[in-house]
């Protein structure tokens, strides 16, 4: 299980993060909600590892894994789908794949590798083509199929929705919710609060670096602010 | 479930008449077919909605219309007339401005510069020497960064901003122009509900001001709240065309587009 | 005599040294120190550190003392130029003692000139160096006793002969292009072909196969000397077995790294340490128990021009650029026996017999005609 | 004149017509092209003024400008041929254009001297007319990087198809670069060659592009200033480094790589990022001011504090 | 004719040796190191050094030489090029810094080398091998030359299957797109980095011993003059391409020898570069270069 507790980052100019505390436990989905700015992604990226986190303390299954490499955190079990798919534009979408398999086994990474063009049929049509040449929602369902590839114990996924027709929306997000059952922990951050909400267990709101709510799904889903916030005032009308 | 469907009371003075038209436009690469047979026509006054599958070739449909991609077959006019061979460069000076699916900000100019770059081509040489002494603002950004209210964040670079808020500036810079036409590939991915139903609101604000607009969008509920028509695409292909309304209930589009969870919400 | 015998009579015969002098006398001395043609400019130095001692000791200039402000030019002209322009618009100095790459020579002789500041090089052979009175040059140009490898090469029987010419070098282009032609018209020998290599060339093995191939009695290898072992061994390695002759700057120690290949390699030179002459043993002898070494040609030019410059002085009897200036046009017109042996000057440039230096597989050692 | 003046002039003149030089190849940068055309202008300026003074008598500005022409001429041209070109991959075409002048030069036969080169181009260019031409260039670069101008070559560097989109006409800036960089670096190479009086192929060579690149990236890619601090630096180094002695060349080279890796942006970017922090000093960093006191209130009343927060700005709320 | 085929290839194959480093440092890890050449060099002259003092047969030459260039190389990445990548926004602002910093450092060697040499060249008179010439009739070829052809060769061989099929070759490129997206795939990339840079010097080193065996001696200026050859060689394939820079070294070279051996040899650089300019202007991307892909 990975649990974050009391961190704090830092850039030149500003705290973005200020004493966040959250867990995401095997098995379960936790959704990080929060408006632009509010210090999601940062929060994420520094527990994967990428940038450094002024204070506090990141674990993973009980070890402390704050301030590691990021490459040594993947090989713990631990990745991160970054926001904005990035995926390597002059690579082939195949070597993309196989590259997000780089800690895994051969034989599970094939598997894997089965799994996610089976998911995502156009990246099997393209699997020669450069990723660069994809679709803004191809290349995302690339990166989601990426981090896949390394058969995690605990898996961050930083708006994976982003960009994605609904159908697609709903197969990811669903496919999100099949990795939990299977027993992964999953920490979520989705813009998309309607559809998050659905699919997840634990909710943690943050504004400003900090956290507002953290409590299970279901009792965000009959907090009014929280809707408010994420939903919109027509949620509430409901 | 409210839509705010206030078309009625959009009528800017030439609503209605041709800006921008495709004709069979097509962008194939190699064997796969990007785009391939679209008519379109952007109205004034409109916002004129694309939808389709991740890469039905909604984007490249954009990146044609606005001559960054080469056509393989195809015309597009402006005003009536073919612009498909006046160099890319001088369709902004006659007033179409976009917005890219993914953030595009350089990275060395903090934002108020990088908003600036809309406006700059609508300069005239006095205000172009006047800036140089001192270093005044047009008054179209002024307005674009209040109505997209970035003012907070004018001195930071593009690489210390939240995606959502870098996406904000973008819609900055494309409005700092003063543009006739719009066009937006995704300007609210990677925001949440309220923050789109914001942008939303301002798009609409936009055109009841006479803006046309082009928008490519996957939050369907803003779509149909958003736009007058929608143009649904599947494989670069025109699928369906119509009224908002219309178009996502036609079942190729849910089959192809919207899945299971929007037809349970049309349903009910 | 020797030269410093004989510098000391110069001195002599001019008056009283230092009556009409300062305390001391400033002289600019602008050395490639460091980077690629430091060993020109270290040798240089060692030159005029002896000479500098021995004037010294000699009290040619009488209770006078030179002063001699080194400075670096690491082989850059813009430098050169630099230190030229400080010299002349310092009127405490009375010379300069010049550069030795071409181009920062070039850089320096209209500064010299045109400010009236005396300077005399050593090597800087290319053409335009000296522009007008207040410029002389120590080391006699190639072509000037190239003349003496045209009997050495009608001895061997030499009727054919390939020439190899580094093409960005003024120097060389000119000795490949007109001074070996004419050897050739005048010792009765043909040039059967001539190619040329770039500046920074490293492998010759093309230009060898082409001159093995045509097989002449003789290769002339007018090239710089990092490249002439290169292309010797490739050369020999090609297959090639006649004579090879080069130009001075295969000496200083340059065939060293050739070592046995490069046997029997021949070239005129303007100094060897081996040579005959009375005055330059002299030097030789001063030098090695100086330096423990023996000495190159870069060591006797600057040597020769260290002294030129002060017996100059002490002629003059004074330490005013024009009057010193005039005083080396004077001696420039009697010549002197100086380390090259005995130096004559054709206007402000230096003019010697030059000796034949042969590489005996370990060392430069003269070349006597006749001695094969 | 003092003698500082006089005994310095070379040096002065020299860190002139460097800058020049420099800038040759900093317009083109600054735009996102990677052209070393500008050391191949300084050689048709070198030689274009050395060879008019000296078999036609023309007065040296007149040679001075004839060379520009012709360099910006021949610039212009070049960006038609190489207009496909991007990246290091013209870096390598504009190199070779270079190092082709300079073998024309070598092969020139008595038009250009040979190996030898030319000599004796007397004229009545002076350090006085160097610096007066410097400034002027100096001058109309602040200007092109300021305001409208210089945020469309930002452009056109970082994101051409961007800079397209927005009205910019990237083609018609490369040419221009092209041409300007042609312009200056035949106003440096003609400069230099009728102040030193003489021109050779040595002078024109590739030594040249590495010199102009170290004072450019030492100083600051982005601007012409950084181009001046380093020409300034370069130029005048090696006299400071005599101190050193028999190890200059090694001290030059620590200085050079020490540069290039711990002063990211030139020592222009380090000044400027320090006038940048001091400016933001108290404006930004709300973090631990202004947020505290939310912070606070956030933990008493996390819902009034969700609400409030819904979207980046409180003013763009509706 | 044979022998000028030979003469070419084997030219050819000096290029490529030193080249071949220098690729594949830039071509993956996105590192243009100018320094290469010193590099070269100085494992060249610390191997002439001891051979002075002990006579060694070639076979340890040439490990001495790799293992000094390695060394240099890994503690220029560590000191220079590490900082520079780590600070740096993106590669495109890297590559020029890389390249100024790669200049500056090569001085450094060059220069303690030219002050013990005097900028008097070496070789390795001294060493336990001796070049010897066979002459088979229509060409001759010495011992040297063969260990040159195949050595180039078979590295270039070597390398260009490393990084098409193996895991760490993919991982290599991956860097050089995005390093940082490249270690959340678990990719170690400070180490691969260090690996390559490794391997990249101790074949500058390799290189060295080899064609200073070749040339019978090199000077300390000798590295640099290899560089803009090199340079262009890697240009004219395609960066990041092994087949290209074997083809470029090779197109290279064959220009040089053809215009040498029907010309008087004083228009061979015009020729050449001319023509590589000319190749740029129809392959926009070198021979074998990959379209960079940008897309709206
Ligand atoms: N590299 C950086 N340097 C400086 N400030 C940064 C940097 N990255 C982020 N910030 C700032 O930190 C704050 C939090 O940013 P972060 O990206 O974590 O937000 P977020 O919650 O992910 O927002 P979004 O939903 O828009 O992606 C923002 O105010 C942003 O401006
Ligand atoms: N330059 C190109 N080369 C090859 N294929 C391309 C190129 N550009 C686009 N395509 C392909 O064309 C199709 C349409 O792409 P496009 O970006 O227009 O889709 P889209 O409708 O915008 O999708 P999304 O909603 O995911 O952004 C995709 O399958 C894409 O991979
Ligand atoms: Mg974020
Ligand atoms: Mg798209």
């Amino acid at each position: 299980m990975l649990q974050i507790s009391d961190l704090h980052v830092r850039y030149a100019t500003a705290e973005a993060v200020r004493g966040v505390s959250l867990s995401a436990t095997p098995g379960r989905v936790t959704l990080v909600l929060g408006a632009n700015g509010a210090g999601k992604s940062s929060t994420l990226r520094a527990a994967a590892g990428l940038v450094k986190a002024h204070a506090g303390r990141v674990e993973l299954d009980g070890a402390d894994i704050t301030g590691l490499a990021p490459h040594k955190i993947v090989r713990r079990g631990m990745v991160l789908v970054p926001e904005g798919r990035r995926v390597f534009a002059p690579l082939t979408v195949e070597e993309n794949l196989v590259l997000g398999g780089y800690t895994a086994k051969r034989d599970a990474a094939d598997r894997v590798l089965r799994r996610v063009y089976e998911m995502f049929p156009i990246l099997e049509q393209r699997r020669a083509g450069q990723a660069g040449l994809l679709s803004g929602g191809e290349q995302q369902m690339l990166a989601f199929g990426r981090a896949l590839m390394s058969s995690p114990r605990a898996i961050m996924l930083d708006e994976p929705s982003m960009g994605l027709a609904p159908t697609m929306v709903e197969s990811v997000l669903g496919a999100v919710r099949d990795m939990a059952e299977s027993g992964i922990a999953v920490l979520l951050v989705e813009q998309n609060a309607d559809m998050g909400l659905e699919i997840a267990d634990d909710v943690v709101a943050m504004a400003r670096g900090e956290v507002v709510f953290s409590g299970p799904a279901s009792q965000a889903r009959s907090n009014a602010s929280v809707l408010r916030a994420f939903l919109g005032e027509a949620a509430l009308v409901e | 479930m409210t839509t705010t469907q206030d078309r009625g009371a959009s009528a800017a003075p030439a609503a209605g008449t041709t800006v921008l038209e495709t004709v069979d436009v097509a962008v194939h690469y190699g064997g796969i077919k990007a785009v391939d047979g679209i008519d379109m026509k952007l109205e004034t006054g409109r916002i004129l909605g694309i939808l389709g599958p991740n890469g039905s070739g909604k984007s490249t449909l954009l990146g044609a219309i606005t001559r960054l991609v080469p056509l393989t077959r195809g015309r597009v006019l402006l005003d009536g007339e073919d612009y498909g061979r006046t160099p890319p460069s001088k369709l902004a000076h006659r007033g179409i401005a976009r917005t890219f699916q993914t953030v595009r900000l350089l990275p060395d100019l903090p934002v108020l510069g990088n908003i600036q770059l809309g406006a700059d081509l609508r300069l005239n040489r006095a205000t172009r020497w006047r800036e140089l002494v001192r270093r005044s603002v047009p008054e179209s950004v002024t307005e674009a960064i209040e109505r997209t209210g970035v003012g907070d964040v004018l001195d930071l670079l593009p690489g210390e901003l939240s995606y959502g808020t870098a996406r904000r500036v973008e819609i900055a810079r494309a409005l700092a122009s003063r543009p006739r036409v719009l066009m937006l590939d995704e300007p609210t991915a990677g925001m949440n509900q309220p923050e789109r139903l914001e942008v939303a609101d301002l798009l609409r604000k936009l055109r009841d001001e006479g803006l046309t607009q082009l928008l490519v969008e996957h939050d369907v509920q803003m779509m149909v709240d958003t736009c007058d028509r929608l143009l649904a695409m599947n494989q670069g292909k025109h699928v369906a065309e119509g009224a908002p309304a219309d178009v996502v209930r036609d079942p190729a589009v849910q089959e192809a587009y919207l899945g299971k969870r929007w037809n349970r919400a049309a349903d009910q | 005599g020797s030269p410093s015998s004989g510098g000391g009579g110069g001195g002599g015969d001019g008056g009283g040294g230092g009556e009409g002098l300062p305390d001391t006398i400033k002289i600019m001395n602008i050395r490639a120190l460091t980077g690629p043609v430091s060993f020109a400019g270290l040798a240089a130095q060692q030159g005029i550190d002896l000479a500098l001692a021995e004037i010294e000791e000699d009290g040619l200039l009488g209770d006078s003392t030179l002063e001699v402000d080194s400075r670096d030019s690491a082989a850059s002209a813009q430098e050169a130029a630099s230190f030229a322009s400080q010299a002349a618009a310092d009127t405490s100095f009375t010379a300069i003692i010049g550069p030795e790459a071409s181009a920062q020579a070039l850089a320096v002789s209209p500064i010299a000139q045109g400010q009236g500041i005396p300077v005399v090089y050593v090597q800087a052979g290319s053409e335009g160096v000296l522009t007008g009175d207040f410029t002389f040059r120590m080391t006699p140009p190639a072509e000037s006793y190239f003349e003496i490898v045209g009997d050495y090469l009608e001895q061997q029987g030499v009727a054919t002969a390939s020439v190899l010419i580094n093409t960005g070098n003024p120097t060389l282009v000119q000795l490949g292009e007109d001074t070996i032609p004419a050897l050739g018209e005048a010792h009765g020998f043909e040039i059967v072909s001539s190619s040329g290599v770039e500046t920074t060339a490293q492998d010759f093995t093309s230009q060898a196969s082409s001159i093995a191939g045509a097989a002449p009695d003789a290769a002339f290898l007018m090239v710089q000397g990092p490249q002439a072992p290169v292309a010797i061994t490739q050369l020999r390695q090609a297959g090639f077995d006649g004579e090879i002759i080069g130009m001075s700057a295969m000496g200083a120690g340059n065939l060293q790294s050739a070592g046995q290949t490069a046997e029997g390699a021949v070239w005129p030179a303007n100094f060897n340490a081996g040579q005959s002459d009375e005055s330059s043993q002299t030097f030789v002898e001063a030098f090695q128990a100086e330096y423990g070494e023996e000495p190159t040609n870069y060591s006797a030019e600057a040597y020769d021009a260290m002294w030129f410059l002060a017996r100059a002085i002490a002629e003059a009897d004074s330490a005013d650029r024009g009057a010193v200036q005039q005083a080396m046009a004077d001696l420039a017109a009697e010549g002197f026996d100086g380390a090259q042996g005995s130096v004559t000057f054709e206007g402000n440039d230096a003019r010697v017999s030059g000796v034949l230096v042969r590489w005996d597989g370990a060392a430069e050692v003269p070349f006597e005609l006749g001695e094969n | 004149m003092n003698t500082w003046w006089l005994s310095n002039q070379i040096l002065i003149q020299s860190t002139f017509i460097s800058l020049l030089l420099a800038l040759s190849i900093q317009v083109p940068l600054r735009a996102g092209v990677f052209s070393f055309a500008g050391v191949g202008s300084y050689a048709i300026g070198a030689y274009t003024a050395a060879i008019l003074t000296i078999r036609y008598q023309v007065p040296g500005i007149v040679a001075i400008g004839a060379g520009v022409l012709l360099a910006a001429v021949v610039g212009y041209l070049l960006a038609l041929l190489v207009a496909r070109l991007a990246g290091l991959y013209l870096g390598m075409a504009t190199i070779s254009f270079a190092l082709l002048l300079g073998v024309l030069a070598t092969n020139g036969g008595d038009l250009t001297g040979g190996a030898t080169g030319l000599y004796g181009a007397i004229s009545t260019v002076t350090t006085e007319h160097v610096i007066a031409v410097a400034v002027v260039v100096m001058v109309l670069l602040a200007a092109s990087e300021r305001g409208a101008f210089g945020r469309k070559v930002d452009a056109v560097r970082e994101d051409p198809q961007l800079a397209v989109s927005l009205g910019v006409n990237v083609i018609g800036v490369r040419r221009m670069v092209f041409v300007v960089s042609g312009a200056l670096g035949a106003c440096a190479g003609g400069m230099n060659s009728l102040l030193r009086t003489t021109v050779s192929p040595e002078t024109v060579g590739f030594h040249l592009v590495v010199t102009a690149l170290t004072m450019i990236i030492i100083g600051g890619a982005l601007s012409w200033a950084g181009a001046a601090i380093g020409a300034v630096i370069f130029t005048w180094l090696p006299s400071l480094l005599h101190t050193v002695g028999e190890w200059q060349l090694l001290v030059y080279g620590l200085l050079v790589a020490f540069a290039a890796v711990y002063v990211p942006n030139g020592l222009l970017g380090l000044l400027q990022t320090g006038w940048r922090r001091l400016q933001r000093r108290g404006r930004r960093i709300p973090a631990e001011g202004a947020a505290a006191g939310t912070s606070v209130t956030a933990a008493q009343d996390p819902e009034q504090e969700l609400a409030a927060l819904g979207g980046p700005t409180g003013e763009a709320r509706p | 004719m044979a022998q000028d085929v030979l003469n070419a290839l084997t030219l050819g194959s000096l290029y490529l040796l030193f080249a071949l480093g220098m690729s594949l440092a830039w071509g993956t890890i996105g590192i243009l190191n100018f320094a290469h050449g010193s590099i070269f060099m100085f494992a060249a002259f610390s191997a002439h050094l001891i051979v002075r003092e002990v006579s060694l047969p070639i076979p340890a030459m040439i490990l001495l030489g790799a293992l000094v260039g390695a060394a240099l190389s890994v503690l220029l990445q560590v000191l220079a090029f590490e900082p520079i990548q780590r600070r740096a926004k993106d590669h495109r602002k890297a590559e020029l810094q890389i390249l100024v910093g790669g200049i500056g450092i090569a001085i450094i060697p060059l220069a303690i080398a030219q002050r013990i040499t005097k900028s008097v060249p070496f070789g390795y008179s001294n060493g336990a091998f001796s070049v010897s010439t066979y002459d088979l009739g229509f060409v001759r070829v010495s011992n040297i030359q063969l260990l040159i052809l195949v050595t180039a060769l078979g590295l270039a061989g070597l390398i260009g299957w490393w990084l098409r099929a193996a895991r760490p070759g993919l991982a290599l490129r991956a860097i050089g797109v995005d390093s940082e997206v490249a270690t959340m795939m678990g990719v170690d990339r400070r180490r691969l980095a260090l690996l390559t840079m490794a391997v990249a010097g101790g074949l500058a080193g390799l290189a060295g011993v080899l064609l200073t065996y070749y040339l019978g001696s090199i000077a300390p200026e000798t590295g640099d003059a290899f560089l803009l050859k090199a340079f262009a060689a890697i240009i004219l394939g395609g960066v990041g391409s092994i087949l290209g820079v074997v083809v470029g070294a090779m197109v290279l070279a064959g220009i040089e020898t053809v215009v040498l051996v029907t010309t008087d040899g004083s228009w061979t650089p015009a020729i050449a570069f001319g023509l590589i300019f000319l190749m740029l202007l129809v392959r926009p991307n070198g021979l074998f270069g990959r379209q960079e892909v940008r897309r709206t």
